[in-house]
């Protein structure tokens, strides 16, 4: 079921980056899908299935918001002449569990600047993320568990 | 810019004619080595059929070789335009007689190393690609004696550049790795120059065919870039050739792989960079290659002396036989050093010349050819010699061979025609080109020339009695400097007795290859009157330029 | 390189970059892409996935030997050239056939051939260096 | 009309997205250390890139073109967090050490040779950084 | 001015703009590259240039109206990592390059004759 | 000549070939009595030269042959006239005696087959020289016989004198073949002509001829070398290395001739001028005296005859060299006086050393009554080689007193050197065959006995026949001496000379010849050790020159090999690059074609960018002060070209550029990662400046010619092609991709065959490791997994 | 831009030569990196750069219409990348496993095929 839902998700990106809307493009997209997806098949098997469209886009659009707000905050940081630098690594305790939200959520953090997401410990409990402002780590955490870790879990649990 | 139907178009674009099976002796080398070769690597698993497969595609081959060899000696050259594009837009696969018959040579050697490869390339080596290197090296050699089109053969010199490379590193020991980082970054710088080159002659003629780069070299004034092309690419090719001073990687690397490695290397791989240097300098180039003329003889007089006192100063035969293949290109050389025909000062000519003046490039070119596939053939035979000789004597140091006349009588006197062969000693193949290149040179009044090939014939024959004595007639030293007789009979047994590379399957490409340096030397009208018919070609190309233009095959 | 992060994301993208060699190999007659650079993007896929995976998971993907899917690329190209023999033409014309499928036409030609024939060798032949390389790191 | 706020939005988008461009490049050449560079690099720079694709899929008027584009930033997007992820890590892990000014660290010592997290880490401040070379 | 007319205008100088930018990045990319100081640095230098060109790709297929060179910026996007991930694969392995080391003992050893905390 | 007297003659030269081929066969079988088979060999081509010898005789000359290779315009071609006929019935006939004392000499030796092989094999090589007409064709026997000589000399080859005679001899010998192959292809290209007869038949061309000079010295370090003149003799006594059937058969009759047959041949198209009159006459006279005065020195008596053969060859040229129709005859009479006597000789001395298992003067005595055969035999050739009436060596000498008794100083020089020479060689004669025979017989001979009768019947044969040459002196002019000699001179000679003595000038010195010569030997034991102190004084000779040439060869070799090949790749690389320095600038600066001044270029200033960041990117490449930071910096300037490559409306090429760019950063890295390698490698300033210096030559000689040839007019009618069939007949509209797999599709075939090939040889590089050391030669027992 | 490309060919071409005189092998195959970028841009520019238009056909028409770059150096250098990336990758794998068996990069060392000392041959016979 979940092969078949990315195999057609291949097959519309297919479609997309061959930019010919017909059948029979659909049809081949989705063959090949298929025969790139065989190529992976010891690895796939954790991917949660995606259906909750909605909160997925509310995901995404909190994603773009953040992701412009703090490329404005880095480039303010950037210009200023004399920037006023805390940067630190603090650990944040993992809420999501599965390797599909933790790197989901690990590659919006890195994603956003200002944060940068270096390792996840092994046993996948802690999130060690580099801050360019690193003054008060407990707010930033809070974003972060109140921002995209809850919508996370909302779009796909 | 008008559109016609697709049928007009076809008619301005591509050359018309059916194409019968026969047309296709012209590609089929080239394509029977990548089939062979692909379906080998295919049958990775099955190493120990490679053999028993090989063996018949490399018969195949000498076969295409030799019908193509019999159809351009009848029919004259041969061109097939690959898909069927007009020349000079599409590639031309031309064969004229010089290339036929340097195919064919490297087919016969290719087929000899693969029969003694059977026995002495170990299942890890073939499991490596062996035969799949063989057989995409003789691609590589097959279609640059073939093609046509100037950039294509740099493209063939990579593809026999790079299954070189393969078979060089083949075993992995330490001295093959030191050689081939040598051999590697000199020969790619040497490629790169002809690519470089080619580069530039695109920029000045705006066309890659050959035949069309004749036409358009012919009509162009006379002027310093042409001249520079020429010696950029006098350059390149000494480099593949191996011609003094360009020559350093060759000795450091041929000795380190394995036998029948170096001997197709020394057999084929430098006889590539002289056939380039023929097609270019003399096909494409003439008037530029008349005005370099002195300094072809500068070369070739250095590197034949540079090869001939090499190989007399090494102790290994390996390496001593690295330096008679310099040797030998330098006689090669030779023979393209000879001023054209209105250079030439007559000064011999004062009672009705055999060889008029007009002929002097004709013979010492002819020369030359039938010199390269001589050295081709020999050359090849030498180093596959020199392998059973190291094998049975058990070392390839001429400070500690010996024995061999005694215990392996045959096999010895196979090896005296082939050194008395390369040489240059009557009856044998090296006599006859030796004999045209010392007239041509003399005729074209470069008596020193001719004696350089004399000296370095004469210095080429001293390292040869040496090697015989050393290796052959003297007993094994080692069994000399045993301490007592029951220690000189297990060394005996140790050195003789132990099984040597397949004794009938090293012997018979042995044979085949002695059987044409004694046909070649005892009856050599048949090669001269097809070397003759080669240089002919190559200095008066109209033949191969309308085989090209006239519509191809 | 063993983090959640990479080890989950690599296997989705090889079979994007897989999926992008393939459209960038088919169109490449009409638009910039061919065989070679489809093979290129190809094989960068097996090659991170190596590093991601490791190599063993890639070879068991790949099922065929790596070299073994280069020489029967060389080997579709050469064949793809050969064709032209039977009917009659030089070696390398392109033949070119347009049947009707599912309602469009459909351009099959030995070109297009020779080029598969491209993507194969240098897939077949840059993943088995990679991997190759990849591998002495392990042991 | 709406062509024309097409391409006003588009300039805009080239000025932002261009100015993100500079701006990254910029943080890299200022900012103290490595972890702060990819900040920059890895955001802005992404950000930045994004906006220009962006600015290219409006200015075309062919479907598949901005489709086009729009799958080139989800690549990017896609591609940008893990070489950033993995080269920070990796770093860490072998020894290159924070700005001094950092004010914390909560990642534990790391083996260089293993190159993974051990453990949880003690909380509070911490000014020295995994040194065991 | 109308607005079609004011938004070309804009469209032009915007690209101008773009493109001064774009190399003015490049140009800094390339001095953290040749500054270093670390490895790290130089590799988030060629990180950085991957995004810079995908960028100047982008413009210059605006510029142009090529838009066919998107199909270059997709493949820099799916595989531009690759050399990033390979370096950091190579950090990982071999840990800081000899010289760093020596320069790292050096500052420990100053820090620790001028007292001074890290 | 018919047809089936050709084929009859090709059959003869082909005859010893033949036996050659089934010699070791039929050894295996018969064991030493296949010499008689083999003998038949030899026996038949002497009977037909037996059978032409009447035409001969009368002035004939037999012609016959064959086009060989016309290309090359040489013809298998042969030529029988008084000269190779003698020489050829010589050869035949000796060769016949020689094959039957091998039989015996070699009986129970293991390989004897070969050895007949050899022996048969020069004998056809000697033949077919001999009546060559053909200067190619002659020269290609002239070298068989160098090669199978080398062969023979080597044939005891487990002892290095015999391996170093062998090479010494092939070294002399065949230096000089070289030397007369020049000289025979310059009077070939200078005449037109390649063959004897038409040289011989253009008079005075060569004499006249401004090549003349060039010509003659190299025919004569041809003939000098094979004829053993001094100084380069030194090979003839170390040939005795061979078994004696070689020595008897190599150093009489036969390959030492063969200078000498030279020089008689070409005699009258080269002769009579004053640099042959004087050139030879030195050499021969000093050779004479020299030779005969070390034969005498030598204490083996197998070392006497050589030196006394060295001795006959130099009375020949010294001979031939004066030129007069006299001297000619007295060199023909002597020629085949000696070629009788000493063949005979040296098979005496293969019996003595047979039947008494020494060679050694001192060492032997009293043989005579257990050897009476040989004895006589020896006392046979003896007296004849002493110059005593009836034999024929008394008509050569007489002969050789009356051509040289004028009164001026040249002749009498000469004349000195003869008697001199003569008398020595008188004394040799009979220290070899009388000396063992009479006296008493030392202690350590024990049973010595007569060897079967194939080992005597070729001397006393030999003897016998000296004695019947001089008795029927007639018929031995008629047929022998007379057409030899007329062919030499190039017109009929009478000769005269009987064995009956007259009272001359030329009587009176031989008589005082013998009498020196009787004095010799009487002190011959003294004269020997005077002079062998002599040489210890003068401690250096040719042949100790040889040894230290050989050295000095190899060592120089060994010298200018290891300064050329260093074993450093950077010198390679450094010459390589020179010379790509001189290709670019050396036309550019000859032939003044250096590009126009170019405008400031106008570009766009973000053009400006990406070409900067090339060059920026190859600056940080090079300034990297370490390898990782040249790698890391190597990406910018790719990526740079592969933005130029777009900026100019190649997107195929940029596409390629940045995936190749990617992908060879990601392989260096993943190979880097297993390198451990020092950390610096900046070089030091004195060590990259000339490489720099030489580095921008190159890097402005390339710019340079590219910027001359795009200021040439460009055509591009190929592009034009392919633009408008690309889509229309190849259905492509990326035109790039129609070029590369239609248009240019076998470009494309080669370099997926390099991408192939490249993976399987870096995987072939990765996997295969070294296995057990030393196990350089493959073990065939591997063949299978 | 040919005047301006030359220039780059020649910076390109005398950092690769440099590089390549180097001794030290990783060195000299930056060389070679450099040695092919430098041939790819020249046989560019020997095809003279004239308009920018890549050389693609568009959709609607059978030839194009304006003038296009010149397309043939493109497909000749594309030949060229691929083969020398080839070769660069042959020769990298090289130097890795010399140095492995070797260990050494610096060919002034790795003297085994051709060893400093080397013995007068025999001059004996
Ligand atoms: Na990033
Ligand atoms: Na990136």
């Amino acid at each position: 079921m979940r092969l078949s839902l990315f195999n057609l998700i291949l097959a519309l990106i297919w479609v997309i980056i061959s930019g010919s809307f017909t059948l029979l493009n659909l049809v081949f997209g989705f063959v090949l899908g298929a025969a790139a997806l065989y190529l992976i098949r010891e690895q796939v098997g954790t991917v949660g299935y995606v259906g909750r469209a909605g909160r997925i886009l509310t995901l995404f659009l909190l994603f773009v918001y953040e992701l412009l707000m703090s490329a404005w905050r880095v480039a303010v940081l950037v210009l200023t002449p004399k920037p006023d630098l805390k940067p630190g690594i603090f650990a944040y305790p993992l809420k999501v569990d599965r390797d599909f939200e933790i790197t989901l959520l690990a590659n919006m953090i890195t994603l956003t600047p200002g944060t940068l997401s270096v390792d996840v410990s092994e046993d996948r409990s802690t999130l060690y993320v580099h801050a360019i402002d690193c003054s008060d780590p407990e707010a930033t955490k809070a974003d972060i568990a109140s921002g995209f870790e809850r919508k996370i879990l909302e779009a796909f649990r | 810019m008008a559109i016609g139907s697709i049928e007009v178009l076809k008619a301005e674009a591509m050359v018309k004619g059916a194409v019968a099976a026969s047309d296709y002796l012209v590609v089929l080398p080239v394509v029977t080595c990548f089939i062979f070769g692909a379906g080998l690597l295919m049958l990775r698993k099955r190493i120990d059929w490679h053999p028993w497969l090989a063996i018949p595609g490399f018969v195949l081959l000498f076969g295409i070789d030799v019908a193509l060899l019999v159809k351009v000696a009848a029919q004259g050259p041969q061109t097939m335009m690959m898909s069927g594009w007009k020349p000079p837009f599409g590639i031309a696969f031309t064969v004229d007689l010089m290339g036929a018959l340097f195919v064919t040579v490297a087919g016969f050697v290719a087929l000899a190393c693969a029969i003694y490869a059977v026995a002495s390339i170990s299942a890890t080596e073939r499991r490596y690609g062996f035969y799949p290197f063989l057989f995409l090296m003789m691609g590589g050699v097959s279609g640059a004696f073939l093609t046509g089109d100037i950039f294509n053969l740099y493209v063939w010199f990579e593809v026999l550049l790079i299954g070189s490379f393969g078979l060089l590193i083949l075993g992995s020991e330490h001295e093959q790795l030191d050689g081939a980082t040598k051999y590697c970054m000199l020969n790619l710088v040497g490629t790169t120059l002809f690519l470089i080159t080619t580069g530039y002659l695109y920029g000045i003629f705006g066309t890659l065919n050959m035949a069309d780069i004749a036409t358009k070299a012919a009509e162009m004034p006379d002027d310093g870039a042409v001249y520079t092309l020429a010696v950029l690419y006098l350059v390149a090719f000494s480099l593949k050739a191996a011609a003094f001073p360009l020559n350093s990687w060759l000795p450091a690397s041929y000795h380190t792989p394995r036998f029948v490695v170096s001997a197709l290397f020394a057999g084929l791989l430098t006889k590539v960079g002289v056939y380039a240097m023929i097609r270019v300098l003399l096909m494409l180039f003439p008037p530029e290659r008349a005005g370099l003329a002195s300094v072809i003889a500068w070369i070739a007089a250095l590197t034949m002396l540079v090869g001939a006192l090499g190989a007399l100063a090494q102790t290994d035969l390996r390496r001593l036989l690295n330096y008679v293949v310099i040797a030998g290109i330098g006689t090669i050389l030779a023979g393209l050093a000879v001023p054209s025909m209105t250079a030439v000062s007559g000064a011999l000519s004062l009672v009705d010349p055999v060889a008029p003046a007009a002929g002097v490039l004709q013979t010492g070119l002819s020369g030359s050819i039938y010199y390269a596939l001589h050295s081709i053939i020999v050359m090849t035979g030498l180093y596959l010699a020199a392998g059973t000789a190291a094998f049975l004597s058990g070392s390839s140091s001429l400070a500690e061979m010996g024995g061999l006349w005694r215990r392996h009588p045959l096999f010895a006197a196979l090896v005296l025609v082939l050194l008395f062969a390369v040489s240059g000693l009557p009856p044998f193949s090296g006599f006859w080109p030796k004999v045209a290149l010392v007239r041509a040179t003399i005729t074209a009044d470069m008596p020193w020339l001719a004696a350089t090939i004399l000296v370095s014939g004469f210095l080429l024959t001293i390292a040869s009695a040496r090697v015989f004595a050393l290796a052959f007639w003297r007993p094994l030293p080692a069994i000399q400097a045993a301490a007592s007789e029951s220690e000189a009979a297990r060394i005996e047994a140790e050195r003789f007795q132990a099984p040597g590379p397949g004794r009938a399957l090293s012997l018979v490409p042995m044979l085949g290859l002695i059987s044409f340096v004694i046909a070649a030397g005892v009856w050599p009208e048949w090669l001269a009157r097809l070397t003759d018919g080669a240089a002919t070609g190559v200095i008066d190309p109209a033949a191969y330029l309308s085989s090209v233009f006239g519509g191809g095959s | 390189m063993r983090t959640v992060i990479f080890r989950f994301t690599i296997p989705y993208l090889t079979t994007l970059m897989v999926l992008f060699s393939i459209f960038v190999l088919l169109r490449g007659h009409n638009e910039p892409g061919g065989g070679f650079i489809g093979g290129l993007i190809a094989a960068s896929a097996f090659a991170i996935y190596g590093i991601a995976c490791g190599v063993a998971p890639v070879r068991r993907a790949l099922y065929f030997h790596p070299m073994a899917i280069a020489a029967s690329g060389l080997m579709m190209a050469v064949l793809s050239g050969v064709a032209s023999l039977f009917v009659g033409a030089k070696f390398l014309t392109g033949l070119w056939a347009f049947p009707a499928i599912l309602g469009g036409d459909v351009g099959l030609s030995t070109p297009l051939f020779f080029d598969i024939g491209v993507y194969l060798v240098v897939v077949g032949a840059i993943s088995s260096i990679a991997l190759a390389l990849e591998e002495r790191e392990s042991d | 009309m709406i062509a024309d706020v097409v391409i006003i939005i588009a300039s805009l988008l080239l000025l932002a997205g261009s100015g993100f461009v500079a701006v990254a490049a910029l943080g890299i050449l200022r900012l103290p250390d490595l972890y702060t560079r990819m900040h920059a690099a890895s955001k802005a720079g992404a950000v930045g890139s994004a906006m220009l694709l962006i600015a290219l899929a409006l200015t075309a008027d062919e479907t598949p073109v901005v489709l086009r584009a729009l799958a080139a930033v989800g690549f990017f997007l896609l591609t940008a967090p893990i070489s950033a992820h993995l080269l920070a890590k990796a770093s860490y892990s072998v020894g290159y050490r924070m700005w001094e000014g950092s004010v914390l660290d909560e990642m534990p010592p790391v083996d260089p040779t293993l190159g993974v997290a051990k453990a949880p880490p003690p909380q509070g401040p911490v000014t020295s950084v995994g040194e065991s070379q | 001015m109308n607005l079609h007319e004011w938004a070309l205008w804009l469209f032009d100088i915007s690209l101008t703009i773009a493109l001064v930018m774009l190399s003015l990045a490049f140009l800094i990319t390339v001095a953290r590259i040749v500054m270093g100081p670390t490895l790290p640095d130089r590799v988030l230098g060629l990180d950085m240039l991957t995004s810079v060109a995908i960028g100047f790709i982008a413009v210059i297929g605006i510029d142009t109206g090529f838009t066919l060179y998107i199909d270059i910026a997709i493949a820099l996007g799916l595989v531009g990592f690759l050399a990033t991930v390979a370096l950091a694969r190579f950090i990982m392995a071999r840990g800081k390059t000899e010289e760093e080391r020596v320069e790292q003992l050096r500052a420990v050893a100053n820090a620790a004759s001028g007292g001074e905390p890290i | 000549m018919t047809g089936i007297e050709a084929t009859t003659g090709f059959l003869a030269l082909a005859l010893p070939f033949i036996a050659a081929a089934l010699a070791p066969i039929l050894t295996r079988l018969l064991k030493q009595h296949a010499c008689w088979p083999l003998a038949l060999a030899p026996a038949l081509a002497f009977l037909f030269f037996l059978q032409a010898l009447p035409a001969v005789a009368d002035g004939n000359v037999l012609l016959f042959g064959f086009d060989w290779i016309p290309s090359f315009n040489v013809r298998f071609s042969f030529r029988i006239d008084g000269l190779s006929s003698t020489f050829a019935l010589l050869i035949t006939g000796i060769g016949t005696l020689i094959v039957l004392y091998s039989g015996g000499y070699l009986a129970g030796h293991k390989d004897q087959g070969r050895f007949f092989s050899f022996i048969l094999m020069f004998m056809g090589a000697m033949l077919g020289l001999v009546v060559s007409d053909d200067l190619i064709t002659l020269f290609v026997y002239w070298e068989l016989t160098s090669i199978t000589s080398f062969l023979l000399i080597g044939f005891d080859h487990h002892r290095e004198a015999a391996r170093r005679g062998a090479i010494q001899a092939l070294v002399i010998t065949g230096g000089g073949g070289l030397a007369l192959l020049a000289g025979l292809i310059v009077i070939r290209e200078l005449l037109g002509l390649s063959s004897i007869s038409d040289v011989l038949a253009a008079g005075d061309t060569l004499r006249d001829s401004a090549f003349y000079v060039p010509i003659l010295i190299l025919v004569l370090c041809g003939a000098f070398t094979k004829s053993a003149q001094m100084p380069f003799h030194v090979w003839l006594p170390n040939a005795m290395e061979a078994p004696t059937p070689v020595s008897a058969y190599l150093h009489s009759a036969t390959m030492v001739k063969a200078g000498v047959y030279l020089l008689l041949r070409l005699q009258p198209a080269l002769g009579d001028t004053t640099l042959w009159t004087t050139i030879l006459p030195l050499f021969g006279s000093v050779t004479l005296v020299v030779g005969a005065l070390l034969a005498i020195r030598a204490s083996d008596i197998k070392i006497t005859l050589a030196y006394t053969t060295v001795a006959s060859l130099g009375l020949l040229v010294m001979l031939i060299g004066v030129g007069t129709e006299a001297a000619i005859t007295g060199a023909v009479l002597y020629l085949i006086a000696h070629s009788l006597f000493k063949g005979g000789l040296f098979m005496v001395a293969g019996s003595i050393d047979h039947g008494a298992h020494t060679r050694e003067i001192d060492h032997l005595g009293g043989l005579g009554r257990s050897m009476p055969i040989t004895f006589t035999a020896a006392m046979l050739c003896a007296l004849s080689m002493g110059g005593i009436t009836p034999f024929v060596g008394f008509l050569a000498k007489e002969e050789i007193y009356y051509a040289l008794e004028h009164g001026d100083a040249y002749h009498i020089a000469l004349m000195v050197a003869a008697i001199a020479g003569n008398a020595l060689m008188f004394a040799a004669a009979f220290v070899v065959a009388l000396k063992p025979f009479v006296g008493q017989m030392p202690e350590t001979i024990h049973h010595p006995h007569e060897g079967a009768p194939t080992i005597w019947l070729g001397p006393l044969t030999l003897g016998v026949l000296g004695l019947l040459g001089a008795l029927f002196y007639g018929a031995y002019h008629a047929y022998f001496s007379g057409p030899m000699a007329s062919a030499a001179m190039g017109e009929p000679v009478a000769i005269e000379i009987g064995w009956v003595p007259h009272l001359n000038l030329a009587f009176m010195l031989s008589l005082l010849t013998i009498a020196l010569g009787i004095v010799l030997y009487v002190f011959a034991t003294r004269l020997r050790s005077g002079l062998a102190d002599l040489l210890a004084a003068i401690g250096w000779g040719p042949d100790k020159g040889f040894d230290q040439a050989m050295r000095g060869l190899l060592r120089g070799a060994f010298a200018i090999t290891n300064f050329l090949q260093s074993g450093r790749l950077d010198i390679y690389m450094t010459v390589t690059v020179i010379l790509i320095v001189a290709a670019l600038f050396g036309p550019m600066i000859y032939m003044d074609a250096f590009p126009a001044l170019p405008d400031f270029p106008t570009l766009a200033f973000y053009e400006w960018t990406v070409l900067g960041l090339v060059v920026l990117g190859i600056f940080a490449v090079v300034i990297a002060k370490n390898r990782l930071t040249a790698i890391v910096s190597l990406g910018i300037q790719g990526f740079a070209v592969a933005l130029i490559f777009m900026l100019l409306g190649a997107p195929d090429l940029s596409f390629t550029q940045f995936m190749v760019e990617t992908l060879s950063v990601v392989i260096l890295a993943l190979v880097m990662t297993r390198l451990r390698l020092s950390a610096a490698d900046h070089r030091p300033l004195r060590e990259s400046l000339p490489d720099a210096v030489l580095a921008i030559a190159g890097g402005a000689g390339f710019g340079l010619f590219l910027l001359a040839v795009t200021q040439r007019p460009f055509d591009a009618s190929l592009s034009d092609f392919f633009e408008r069939y690309s889509y229309t007949i190849a259905h492509g509209r990326n035109i790039v991709n129609v070029i590369l797999v239609d248009f240019r599709g076998i470009d494309t075939m080669g370099e997926i065959a390099v991408v192939m090939t490249a993976g399987l040889a870096i995987l072939a590089l990765i996997r295969v490791r070294v296995g057990r050391k030393g196990e350089r030669y493959p073990d065939p027992t591997e063949q299978t997994p | 831009m040919e005047t301006a490309l030359s220039f780059v060919v020649a910076c390109l071409f005398g950092t690769s030569l440099y590089l390549l005189l180097s001794k030290h092998v990783i060195r000299m195959l930056l060389g070679v990196v450099l040695l092919g970028n430098g041939v790819n841009l020249l046989i560019f520019t020997a095809g003279r750069i004239g308009p920018i238009a890549p050389p693609i056909i568009p959709d609607d028409l059978k030839i194009p219409e304006s003038a296009i770059a010149n397309p043939l150096p493109q497909a000749l250098i594309l030949t060229a990348i691929v083969i020398s990336f080839s070769f660069f990758s042959f020769l990298l794998v090289l130097a890795y496993r010399a140095y492995q068996d070797l260990n050494t990069d610096n060919t002034d060392e790795m003297r085994l095929a051709e060893p400093k000392d080397q013995g007068l041959p025999p001059l004996g016979y």
